[in-house]
Parts: structure tokens; C-alpha cells; sequence
């Protein structure tokens, strides 16, 4: 128990900021735990948890991906576009998907193999892939997108949740077995924790790099398909800001933005964390002058949580 | 003589490990006083916590009779206690002054002094014999040179203590020599000396008492001039070992063909480098600290590009353009620089050991922790780790135990060449005579061997043959009847070329 | 499928639509409110409060509301906004919030022209009457009443033609936006000084709503045109920042921003602001909550009604909304 | 010679990316290097230079700053309420200048006291000093600064450089001499090169992040006052994304995310590369979609240079 405790303790902390943020707004707003409330809460989780789960494979490898946010937009013009021009929809999701897989990749390029700083590389495709989007569209919306596109990931499961939430935890589900089960997943973890010890033991560095970035996008490119779905249009305007909530979801989960650290389960908790938080400060009605600073202290509770967890784990085995 | 560091019942508790146990004993004024023991005894623990790095559990350090108690390690400095830690702890992006004269600048109203630093670092270095300027990048000079910074950064301070963690473990012994006389020259200015080694030659050579310690328990403390190896070596480990570098076996080599072949390879830091190696053969690497030894050997892994020459293996020409081309072509190489180019730190022992080989490891396309698990048991009891976990994390091991760590990662890929940079490098006394024992084990079992040593017993005791290296060229290679120290030391400072 | 109620504005394009009404033209036509006796429960999901105008517009159906509880309504209005220009999901949160709590309708100004669909989806499921106010037209509401975009754009670049004597050189700031009403206001400019052969448009360049960067592009305009005569930004931030920059190179050229901030009139007032294109955000904000009540009460209402809206300067800055359209707004409710 | 190159390759290859869009612009369009638009470039590149900078300063402790934006509207919001008050000017100017030290102090509390990750605690405190500045001004822009506290930063030296570049350049200069010749700069490059090693050097780790994060903020402080001398305002809402801009700026110009290594005269000619990048698309009157693409095409090649700058000087010094 205590040695479980003990590996897991990171995604534990984030329970916890989790717990108490839910168990404070239902104090505060009983209609807080409502079954559709619920239900907005884990299903606008979905957009940042689906980022959240590719950054923290990008960031693992002691990268960032700052271009999530415009790929997001691209992607879903291009999906709409398809989805408009009635490609066959099994090929229409492989095309998205391989296309989101490409932008990673290209990312990855520029950081494995040009050698460039991620920060700097990505802030470059960031404008890159928004340009794009606006050329391609015209800077307008791709509108009414076909209702049998729309209903691949927005058919309704129960009264409240839809499809796209299955796909969230299959997407954990799957990145998290890539992560601890396979070679490349083995090989990001060393990447992100000594580079050059990591080459010195086999590791073809560039590869993992590609490979990672190309995969994580892939969290993206599903967002990008469910916002489709969600919205019936390609917003080539839309995901500003999204990678910096991305981030955020995956580094209140426990993964270190120096590398080498970091897992899913603790990015899709960061993520509900996040939508919770959010959908209460609607729910309560506070101010969103408020709001700002409710938000930013949250955070930094949350990742403070996490600091003293660790220490006072320490001194309860002593 | 008067008691000047006094350890009061000192336990030290990591999470899930009890690395010091109820431990007192003390240390007299001006005395050079062995710490001894087996990897993960509780040595760098002990010294870190009269360092401040980290609190103990339980228990005082008192100096000079008052309570020495650092919360940081900059109130331990200012109070005048300096270290040599055993993992070479630099800053890479800066100069070898600068990092020298770290935490404590010469300055005037904050503002350094930059002239007077080069100046007295120039000074510093000289003492010490070593070829280093003081604008040289940090991360430029080889690991020997690295460790000789650091020795340099504990010299110059102004310090009443000085503890000294395996300073010599990439050393040669004539760097040896020139700390030597400088630690005695500490003594002589009434400062004390704490002395962790694995080197049983350098014990007896310079400290005046030793304490050991065995499990995080103080055993006894001895007078070396009253003591000899076997004692130790009882209290150390608690039993009787052969622990001399000395081959049990005769020679393995086979074959006329040799399994490696370079030919007049040049790379950045060495020109013109040839040499043959055989399979079952122990070859050793000697030279001084920047000789290139570890240059050649990255190049022939594939981890550095080469200017020209050739690498052939089994007579084809090889083309390593990365230590995966390396690994695939069955060449191992164990890095020297343990913490900077070996551990993985956020990794486990288990992964750690298993990193180069994945595919072995593998069921389907699923990697099995259970098959990980048992190469890592195995492994690790081959190379006697301590503790033999393989989910225990390799970066809160002693500093030999992470050697070994490494060493059983190399032992999982079945390579046919294996090349040890430095393979004994911090590594407890009973384990090396394990280690070596091992080598021979794997000579005999056909495996061609490169051992790159900066210890002259080392090399001799266990060598087929030994080439000498100086300033990035071979100097001379020695058959076995041919060994003598005389001759290689000759060769390593001013021979001629072969 | 069912058609949404929108649909053929969308077709058309809502700056464009055939059927559009200004409510200049339909307060005449329209009787007294109906009465209402149950109880009136009205959300509001605006977009961000850091921006004036939409401040204004809470203030507005604030008050519109109070103008129902005065006459006897049972009505409550629940005004609520997106924390940033971008916060795309945050905004839906608030709308799916309206939509749980069952109230009666939501009055919507969509960050984008499809981040509220879900909610808006789910609206029209629980039966819950949706009306456009000013932003992002959608066609899942039945009623969108705005400001005419494009007509505005065209009042701007009229206003400078008019000032600066016909001929010239000008220019426009943009801001590029989930919605699509600054590209109307946009196209409004370009298309005005199509077949003006006195005009040469310069520059059209992105100033993404802000104050700063509208100043750093009209700095460097004014160093390439020294002999800029106007500029028309899409919004009054922007225009803000052009106006210090135009003073700061002691430039005369003018400055026309959009939207009658406070901040705009003000400026106009003391000299330094050229115009504005005002669309007296609180009045739009009440008529937007009148013609909700009506539909409430069963009328008929045209599909797009574009609010009030005028140029204001340094001419008629100080005149009331009374004073500019001669009537003042002032609903009349059914005894 | 070669000594000198090598030394300041990064600060080369940034110049030559400078030359090249500059030279590339001027065959484009003959007017773009006209006194006037020079010195627009200039000018216009001093808000990112001060907030690049002091970016740097963070970046070389290995660690970022992501409320700089915040903080920038935060400190103009309250030095125009202040100069509306009619405080003494230099008491205004005393004020503002340690109420940003301030605020970057706490960060440096956060990341250096606390542990948080760089990322996670600005981050938080992004939406802190943004919710503030917000609260205390009711969401309003501060109108109407007096001139006479415009003037301190706004008086024109030509006719078309006003001090605010003097003050730019002053600031580049004093905080490379603290980087460069004080102790509180040797620590930060140590801190940032290897936390493990300085501590272990007896180096005050949290002290001295605590100090750098308080001293990279007055870059952002100066910008902020600036920014109330030529805008008369003080605009809660202004300064949104402004971080990455900075953190641009200083990447561009050689400084290293991963910390311990950067210098601010590559960081100002960063700024400056990207201030004659974006005047030279004004000028030219590139459409908006492409400029984002061109932004990012530049950003990337710059960054790349620098990379190939670093390859061939190592093969040629061989
Ligand atoms: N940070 C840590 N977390 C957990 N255990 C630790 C940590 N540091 C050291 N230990 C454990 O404490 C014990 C003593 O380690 P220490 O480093 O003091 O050994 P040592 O005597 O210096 O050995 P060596 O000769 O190999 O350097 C070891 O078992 C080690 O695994
Ligand atoms: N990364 C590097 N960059 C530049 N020069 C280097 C680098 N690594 C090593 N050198 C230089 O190459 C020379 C050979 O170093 P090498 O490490 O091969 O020597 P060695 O014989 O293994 O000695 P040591 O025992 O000190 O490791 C040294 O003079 C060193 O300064
Ligand atoms: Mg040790
Ligand atoms: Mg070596």
C-alpha cells in the first residue's frame, strides 16, 4: 500500500487538489454535482485532456510543442473541409489523423533533427500552421459540416456524455501503454532524462524525437476532429492560447518540464482539474475579474500541493 | 592531538533505506583520516551531512566542541569546511576559472574581479601540474581534467576542513603524486583531512587513521601505521578477499585474425591510432589525463565522428555513425562519466540495465517488466549490487553502486567487443576483485576486451597487452613478459613514438 | 434534419440578408409589449467584460430588465461573460450553465460563429429561445439583433471621404477575430472607395484589437505615408492607440475607431478622436431584451434587426441618442 | 580576431538574420531604409527589447516567465493611476520601478522558495497580476495621464528618437554588466547551468533566482512606463501573448531555455530583428495571413542559423 502510495504519489496530489476543489464548490453551490454538470465537466475536459495527453509525450522528451494551438485550428479547417466534400469517413479520419501526425512530425524535425530549441522551433510552426490555416480558408469559418461527419465523434452514449469522452480515456488508454510498454515510449522517457546517456545507449535520439512529436499531435488532431464534431465548423481563429492550457494540464499532473518525468493518468486528472475548476466559477457566478485570480491561485496551489506532498512523504518514512 | 570533529549518533534515513545507523566516532586536529567501506557503506552520506547537503535523522556533528549544525551548504563554506565531491559537479558553459572560484569571487562591491581570478587560477593549476588554462570552457576538458578542477576549487579555500570524496578515481598515479604533496602540505598548515578511497595503496600512503564503516554502522577506527590490508579489509567487508588486480587465468586470446582492427584512425582529439584486438583478450589503455583514450574509444563506438582511417571488425570495415550502429555491431562501451553520459536519473535499475537491448526484453511488442526484472536480478548479482532492486532507483545509489549499475547494463547486450572506460572507477575493493574475475570470465567466454584504466596496477595486473597513449598518439605497445611500471610511466610522459 | 431557424441568413450572409430590418424602421410597426405573468427568467452569455463594449451591453439589458420589473414584470436577467477575447470553452461552460438551470431564454454573443453550438444544440432541445445580440451571428437563434457591420464600414470610410476632401490616402487597422464582423466592417471600407478615384487604400493591416499594436502600425504608416489622411480602425482600442500615434508624428490625419466606448467619446470630445462609429451598445442591449420578451409572448419578429447606429463627432458628440435619431428609446407595455 | 568571432558566434548569426531581412526588405521596397523607418524600427522595438531582456535574465537561471504580459498591464495600470494623482515624478518613477521589482520577486519566491516549475508558478501568477490589474482598475483603461509624467520617458531627442531608446539601451547595458562582471550575474549563469553544482559551490540558489526574477521584471516595469508615455494610458487588458514575444526575442538572440547560457546583446538584436520584420511587412504591405506565415518561416531560419553558425565554426577551428 505505502510503496503504492509512494510511486503514485504525484498523481495522488492532483487527486487531492481535484477532491477539494469539488468538494468546495458543492459546499458552496449544491447544484455544483448535478449529473449534467458533471457531465460539462468531464466533456470540456476532453479538448485540453486530448492536448494535455500529447504535450506531456513532447514534453517527457524534454520538449514543448507551442504550435498545438494553431494546429488545433488547421487541422479542423481541413477536417471540415474533407468532411464538406464528403470523403468517406473512415479515410476522412485516417486523413486528419495522418495529416496531425505530419505536423508533429515536421516539429520534430525541426527539433531532433536541425537541433533547433523547441521553444523557438515550435514558436516558428505555431505561425506557420495559423497562416496556413487563414490562407486556406480565407480567415473565414468552414461552416456546416455534414451531421453524419459530426455524429463519428458526437453521437450521444447516455442523455449527457458523448462519444468523444470514450475517446479521451481510449487515447489515455493507448498513450499510456505506448508509454510504459514500448520501445519509443521507453526511449522519450530516457531522451527527456539524459539525452547524451540516452545516445550513448542506443538510442537514436532524432528518431524518438520525430516519432514523439508526430504522436503527441496526434492528442491534438482528435481535439481538433471532436471540436468538429461539437461545433459542425473549422474556425481557423480558434485554439489561441490552448498550448499554454495544455501545458498546464499536464505539468499540474505531475510531468516536469525539464523531461524525463511525467504520465498520462496525472495529465487527464490535471485536465479535469482545470474544467472543474472552470465550470464552478461559471456555476457560482463569480466575477471574471475574480475568476483570473481564482484561477492563478488555484494553479499555484495545485503545484504547491505537489511540493509539499513530496516532502512530507519523505519525513512520514523517516 | 585534540578531538575536532566529533560524529554524535548519527542516523540517516532516505526513504525506504537506512543509509546511517546510530554512528559516532572522531576526528583529530590536523590529521588526514581514512573513511573506508564498501559501496553504500553510508560514506558520501556521512561527509554530505557535515556538509550540510542534507540534514541527519538524528544525532550531532560537533567542531571544536561547538554544535555544527549547516542548513545550507554555503553556511558550511563560510564556516570554512570544503569538499571534493566524488560526482564531478561542474558547470559546463563556463570557464575553468569561473568555476573555480564559484560562491567565492573576488569582488569588490559585487563586482568581480576577473583579472586577479585567472590570475590566481593560473597559480592554482600550476601547483597542481596541470595543463589547463584557466579561459578553457568547462565542458571542454575530459572528465581526469574535470576531477582536477574540482580538486583545485577545495585547495583554494580558505578552509579548516577538507574532505576528499574519490578524488583519484580518473586520475593517473602521477597526478596522484602531485596531490599527494599537496594534501600533505594541507596537513602540514594544521587543516584536516577527510579521505574517502577505494585505493587501498593511497590509504596506506597518506592518512594517518581510518574509520570504517560497514551498512551505515561505524565498525572501528584504525592507526594505519598499525595496521595492514587484511585488517581493513575483515572490518570492511567482514570476511577474507583476494582483491589484487592480478589475472587467474592465463591469457584467452585466440585466433590469428584479430576481431578489431583500426588503422590510422584520426579524430579530433588523436591522430594516426592503430591497433589490433583479439578476441579473448584483455587489452589495456594507459595514459595521463587528456592522453585521448576516451576519444578513441567513442569513435570506434560510433559516438563521435572520425576525420579518417578505418574500424574493422572481423576484417569488414565498420561505419558506426551512432552508438546504435555501435551496439548493433556488437560493441559495448561503458562511459566513464557515470552521472553526466551513463545513468539515466529518472530511471529505475531495472530499466537502466536494460536501455541498450529493449529488443531482448521484449514479449510481442510489448515489453515485459518480468523478463527486464530477472536480467536486471541477474545482472546485478553478477556485479554484486547492493541493493540487488531492480525498482530502486539508480540515481539515489552510492556512487559505486551506480557504477555497477552500468557496468550490468553493458553485461545485458552480448557484445562481442566490450570496451571499459575507466571500468573500476569508485568501486568497493571486495567488488572489484568481482569485477575483474568477471572480465576474465567474459575473456574466456571469447569476448575481446579494451580496458581504458588510469591505474597503473590495474592495467599491469590485468592486461594481454597494453597501449600507451600520449597527447592523442600511441606511444608503445607492451606484450605481457614486456610490463614494467618504469617503462609504461616512461612512455606516458616523454616517449618515443612507435 | 430540421432546418435551423437561421438558415437563410446564414445563406445570405448576415451583413447581407434581404429581410433585414433596422429597428429605426421597426419600432413604428411594432405594438406595446404584451404582459407576461409568469415568471421571466433571461441569461445573457456576453463575451468578455475586459472590453467596454461589452460592459456596455451588460448595462444595458441591466437595464432593459429593470425597465420590465418596473412595469410589472416578474423578469430576471443573468448577465454573465467569457473571461477573454479567446476563451472559446469557457464561454460555452456559461451557456450550457443557463441551459441546466432551465432558464426560459438566453440572449448569446458567440466568441466565434460556432464555439456556443453545443450549448446552443442543447437549447433548442430543452426548448429555450435563443437571440443574437451584436456578435458572431449564428442561425440557431431566432431573432439577431446587432449592429450592421458592413454598413459601418462604410459609414467610416464615408465620414473620412467626406472630411478629408475626396481624395488621398487612407488606411485600415483591422482586428482579426473568431467573428467574422470585422472582416464585414472591412470589406464595408474597401467596397465604399471602390469607384472613389480621389482615394488610394494604402494598407489594410491586422492590429488583433490591440491598443499597442495599432500605435506601432500607424507609426509606421505615417513614416511611409507621411501624407496619410485617414485611418478607420475596426475597433475604438485600436483607434485609441492610432490617434496617440497620429499626434505623437504631429500627422493630420484622422482617426475613425468603431463602437462608442466611453473612452471614444470622451476623446472625440477633447479633440484628439476624430470619429466613431457608435452603436450605442446599451440601447442594443434593450432592444435585444425587448424583442426576447416579445417573442416570449408569442409575436412574430423579423430574423435580423440591426440596432441604431451613427457616426459620431466632434458635430454631434455631446447630442443624446434622443437628439442623433430623434426619438428616444422607450418601450410601451400593454396595460 | 577568430577569438572574437567565436566568442560572439550566437550574437553573429543573430545580426546576419538581421542583415538578411534587412537587405531583403530594402531590395523589396528602396524606402524601407529611410531614416524615418529606421529609426520606427527602433523605437518600436524597445517594448520587447526591456521585456526581452529581462526575459533573458529568468531564462539564464534556467527558468521562464510567463507573467510578464500580466505584469506589464498590472505596473502601467498603477503608474497611470499614480501620475493621474500627481506623485512626485521621480517618487513615481522609485515606485513603479520596485513595485515591479516586487513582482517579479514573488515569482522568484514561487520558483526559487517554494520549488514550483517555472512554468507552472508564473503561470499562475500570469493570471494573479492579470486579475488584479483588472480589479483595481474596474476593467477601464486609465485615461489621461498627465504630460508632464508622459514626458519623462516620450521627450523627443531627434525628431523622431525620443528617450525611450536611450532608456533601452541603458538597461541592455547595465544588465549585461551585472551578467557579466557582478556576482549576482555569475550565479545566474551557474544556477542555470547546474543547480546541483552552484548549491554544492555554496552558491544561495533560491536568494539568487529571487533577485534575478526581481530584476528581469524591471525590464517589463520600464516597458510599462513607456508604454504609459506613448499611449497617455494605462490599459488593463493590453499586453496579452506579449511573453512569448520576449521569449522570442531572447531565444532569437542565442539564449539557451534550457538556462545557464544567453547574453543580452543577442536579446536586443533579437528584438530589433523582430521589430524590422514586422515594420518590413507593414511596409510592404504583406496581407495579414501571410504574414503570420512569414513570421514563423523567419523565426525558424533564424533560429537555424545559429545552429549551422555553431556546426561550421566547430568543424573550422579543427
Ligand atoms: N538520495 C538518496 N535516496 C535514497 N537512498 C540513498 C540516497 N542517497 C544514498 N542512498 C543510499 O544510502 C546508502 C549509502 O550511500 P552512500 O552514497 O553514502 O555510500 P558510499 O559509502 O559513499 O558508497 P560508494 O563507495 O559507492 O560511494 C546507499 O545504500 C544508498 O543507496
Ligand atoms: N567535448 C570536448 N570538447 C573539446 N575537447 C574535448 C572534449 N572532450 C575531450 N576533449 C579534449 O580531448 C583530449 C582527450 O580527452 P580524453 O577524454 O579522450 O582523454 P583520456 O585519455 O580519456 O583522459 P581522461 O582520463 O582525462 O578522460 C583532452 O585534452 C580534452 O581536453
Ligand atoms: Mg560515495
Ligand atoms: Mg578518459
Amino acid at each position: 500500500m505505502k510503496a503504492i502510495y509512494r510511486k503514485y504519489r504525484r498523481e495522488w496530489s492532483v487527486l487531492i487538489a481535484l477532491f477539494v476543489t469539488i468538494i468546495l464548490f458543492s459546499i458552496l453551490e449544491p447544484s455544483y454535482l448535478s449529473a449534467t454538470n458533471v457531465a460539462t465537466i468531464i466533456t470540456q475536459s476532453v479538448t485540453y485532456g486530448l492536448m494535455g495527453i500529447g504535450m506531456t509525450c513532447v514534453v517527457i522528451t524534454g520538449g514543448i510543442d507551442l504550435s498545438v494551438g494553431s494546429a488545433l485550428a488547421l487541422v479542423a479547417c481541413i477536417g471540415a473541409q474533407l468532411a464538406k466534400a464528403e470523403v468517406p469517413i473512415p479515410i476522412w479520419v485516417l486523413i486528419c489523423l495522418g495529416f496531425g501526425f505530419l505536423l508533429g512530425v515536421f516539429n520534430g524535425f525541426l527539433v531532433g533533427k536541425l537541433k533547433l530549441q523547441a521553444f523557438i522551433g515550435t514558436m516558428g510552426t505555431m505561425q506557420i500552421y495559423r497562416g496556413i490555416g487563414y490562407v486556406i480558408t480565407g480567415g473565414y469559418p468552414v461552416l456546416n459540416v455534414p451531421r453524419s461527419y459530426r455524429n463519428v465523434f458526437n453521437f450521444k452514449l447516455t442523455s449527457t456524455i458523448t462519444f468523444s469522452v470514450v475517446v479521451f480515456f481510449l487515447f489515455a488508454v493507448v498513450i499510456t501503454f505506448v508509454l510504459k510498454k514500448t520501445k519509443i515510449g521507453s526511449y522519450a522517457y530516457a531522451v527527456g532524462g539524459n539525452e547524451d546517456a540516452a545516445r550513448l545507449s542506443g538510442v537514436r535520439v532524432e528518431r524518438t524525437k520525430m516519432l514523439i512529436y508526430g504522436i503527441g499531435m496526434m492528442g491534438t488532431t482528435l481535439a481538433a476532429l471532436i471540436m468538429i464534431s461539437r461545433l459542425g465548423t473549422g474556425d481557423p481563429s480558434t485554439g489561441q492560447g490552448y498550448e499554454l492550457d495544455a501545458i498546464a494540464a499536464a505539468a499540474i499532473g505531475g510531468t516536469s518540464m525539464a523531461g524525463g518525468r511525467g504520465n498520462i493518468f496525472g495529465t487527464v486528472i490535471g485536465a479535469v482539474l482545470f474544467s472543474a475548476l472552470k465550470v464552478g466559477l461559471v456555476v457560482m457566478g463569480v466575477d471574471t475579474f475574480y475568476q483570473y485570480i481564482v484561477t492563478g491561485v488555484v494553479i499555484v496551489i495545485a503545484a504547491y500541493i505537489e511540493i509539499i506532498q513530496g516532502t512530507m512523504l519523505a519525513k512520514k518514512s523517516n | 592531538m585534540e578531538k575536532y570533529i566529533e560524529f554524535e549518533h548519527i542516523t540517516k534515513v532516505f526513504p525506504g533505506q537506512k543509509a546511517l545507523d546510530d554512528l559516532s566516532f572522531s576526528v583529530l586536529k590536523g590529521e588526514i583520516h581514512a573513511i573506508l567501506g564498501e559501496n553504500g557503506a553510508g560514506k558520501s552520506t556521512l561527509l554530505n551531512i557535515l556538509h550540510g547537503v542534507f540534514p541527519a535523522t538524528e544525532g550531532e556533528i560537533r567542531i571544536d566542541g561547538k554544535k555544527a549544525e549547516f542548513s545550507s551548504i554555503a553556511d558550511s563554506i563560510e564556516f570554512g569546511i570544503a569538499k571534493v565531491h566524488q560526482e564531478i559537479v561542474s558547470i559546463p558553459e563556463m570557464t575553468v576559472a569561473e568555476n573555480l572560484f564559484l560562491g567565492k569571487e573576488p569582488s569588490r562591491h559585487g563586482i568581480i574581479d576577473k583579472k586577479k581570478m585567472n590570475l590566481e587560477t593560473e597559480k592554482l593549476l600550476g601547483r597542481l601540474n596541470c595543463d589547463i588554462k584557466p579561459t578553457d570552457r568547462m565542458g571542454e576538458l575530459s572528465t581526469g581534467q574535470k576531477q582536477m578542477v574540482s580538486i583545485a576549487k577545495a585547495l583554494e579555500t580558505e578552509a579548516k576542513v577538507i574532505s576528499f570524496d574519490e578524488p583519484t578515481s580518473s586520475l593517473s598515479d602521477k597526478e596522484v603524486e602531485t596531490l599527494f604533496q599537496i594534501i600533505r602540505g594541507l596537513k602540514e598548515k594544521g587543516i584536516t583531512i577527510l579521505y574517502i578511497s577505494h585505493k587501498m595503496n593511497e590509504i596506506f600512503e597518506i592518512c594517518d587513521r581510518a574509520s570504517i564503516l560497514r551498512d551505515g554502522m561505524y565498525i572501528t577506527t584504525l592507526d594505519m601505521k598499525k595496521t595492514d590490508r587484511d585488517e581493513i579489509i575483515r572490518a570492511m567487508i567482514g570476511r577474507d578477499t583476494a582483491m589484487f588486480a592480478q589475472r587467474t587465468m592465463p591469457s584467452q586470446r585466440k585466433g590469428e585474425k584479430p576481431v578489431l582492427e583500426v588503422e590510422n584512425l584520426c579524430g579530433d582529439a588523436f591522430e594516426n591510432v592503430s591497433f589490433q584486438l583479439y578476441s579473448g583478450e584483455i587489452l589495456g589503455f594507459f595514459g595521463l589525463v587528456g592522453a585521448g583514450r576516451t576519444e578513441v574509444m567513442r569513435v570506434v563506438f560510433g559516438a563521435d565522428p572520425y576525420k579518417s582511417g578505418k574500424v574493422l571488425l572481423n576484417g569488414k570495415e565498420l561505419h558506426c555513425r551512432s552508438p546504435r550502429d555501435g551496439i548493433n555491431s556488437g560493441i559495448a562501451l561503458i562511459s566513464e562519466n557515470r552521472k553526466e553520459e551513463g545513468i539515466l536519473p529518472n530511471f529505475n535499475n531495472m530499466d537502466n540495465m536494460s536501455l541498450p537491448c529493449l529488443d531482448k526484453f521484449m514479449s510481442g511488442a510489448v515489453i515485459s517488466t518480468k523478463k527486464k526484472m530477472d536480467n536486471a536480478k541477474k545482472k546485478g548479482s553478477m556485479v554484486g549490487l547492493k541493493p540487488n532492486e531492480p525498482e530502486f532507483m539508480t540515481a539515489s545509489l552510492s556512487g559505486g553502486n551506480a557504477q555497477k549499475v552500468i557496468l550490468a547494463r553493458w553485461m545485458s547486450t552480448d557484445a562481442s567487443v566490450m570496451i571499459f572506460d575507466e571500468p573500476t572507477k569508485g568501486i568497493d575493493i571486495g567488488a572489484k576483485a568481482e569485477i575483474y574475475l568477471l572480465m576474465e570470465k567474459m575473456a574466456a567466454a571469447g569476448i575481446a576486451i579494451i580496458m581504458v584504466s588510469s591505474e597503473l596496477t590495474e592495467v599491469i595486473g590485468m592486461s594481454d597487452r597494453i597501449y600507451v597513449m600520449r597527447d592523442g598518439k600511441m606511444t608503445m605497445e607492451l606484450k605481457r613478459n614486456e610490463f614494467s611500471e618504469e617503462k609504461i610511466l616512461n612512455y606516458t610522459v616523454e616517449g618515443d613514438e612507435t | 434534419e430540421a432546418e435551423l431557424p437561421g438558415a437563410d441568413v446564414a445563406e445570405q450572409g448576415y451583413d447581407f440578408y434581404d429581410q433585414a430590418v433596422s429597428y429605426n424602421d421597426l419600432k413604428d410597426t411594432l405594438g406595446a409589449i404584451p404582459k407576461i405573468d409568469d415568471e421571466i427568467t433571461l441569461g445573457f452569455a456576453t463575451k468578455t467584460f475586459e472590453n467596454e463594449f461589452w460592459r456596455m451591453e451588460k448595462d444595458g439589458a441591466e437595464a432593459g430588465a429593470k425597465l420590465f420589473q418596473d412595469a410589472g414584470y416578474n423578469l430576471t436577467m443573468d448577465v454573465r461573460g467569457a473571461q477573454t477575447e479567446s476563451d472559446e470553452e469557457g464561454q460555452l461552460t456559461l451557456l450550457m450553465d443557463m441551459v441546466n438551470k432551465g432558464y426560459d431564454a438566453v440572449l448569446v454573443s458567440g466568441i466565434s460563429e460556432a464555439n456556443l453550438v453545443p450549448g446552443m444544440e442543447a437549447a433548442m432541445e430543452a426548448g429555450i429561445d435563443l437571440t443574437t445580440v451584436m456578435d458572431a451571428f449564428t442561425p440557431y437563434a431566432t431573432t439577431t439583433v446587432g449592429a450592421w457591420h458592413y454598413q459601418a464600414g462604410v459609414q467610416g470610410a464615408e465620414w473620412i471621404y467626406n472630411t478629408i476632401g475626396e481624395k488621398g490616402q487612407v488606411a485600415c487597422i483591422t482586428g482579426l477575430s473568431q467573428a467574422t464582423a470585422a472582416q464585414a466592417r472591412t470589406k464595408g471600407f474597401q467596397d465604399f472607395y471602390e469607384d472613389k478615384d480621389g482615394i488610394e487604400v494604402v494598407a489594410v493591416q491586422n492590429g488583433d484589437w490591440d491598443r499597442q499594436k495599432a500605435y506601432d502600425i500607424t507609426e509606421t504608416l505615417l513614416q511611409q505615408y507621411p501624407d496619410l489622411a485617414g485611418i478607420y480602425c475596426n475597433n475604438d482600442t485600436m483607434a485609441m492607440g492610432a490617434v496617440e500615434a497620429v499626434i505623437a508624428a504631429g500627422s493630420d490625419c484622422v482617426v475613425v475607431g468603431t463602437d462608442g466606448t466611453s473612452e471614444a467619446t470622451d476623446s472625440i470630445k477633447a479633440g484628439e478622436l476624430d470619429a466613431t462609429v457608435d452603436f450605442f451598445p446599451n440601447v442594443m442591449a434593450e432592444i435585444a431584451v425587448e424583442m426576447q420578451v416579445r417573442k416570449l409572448a408569442g409575436e412574430e419578429l423579423p430574423k435580423v434587426i440591426y440596432a441604431p447606429q451613427s457616426i459620431r463627432d466632434g458635430g454631434n458628440v455631446d447630442k443624446s441618442f434622443e437628439e442623433i435619431f430623434g426619438y428616444a428609446y422607450n418601450p410601451e407595455f400593454a396595460q
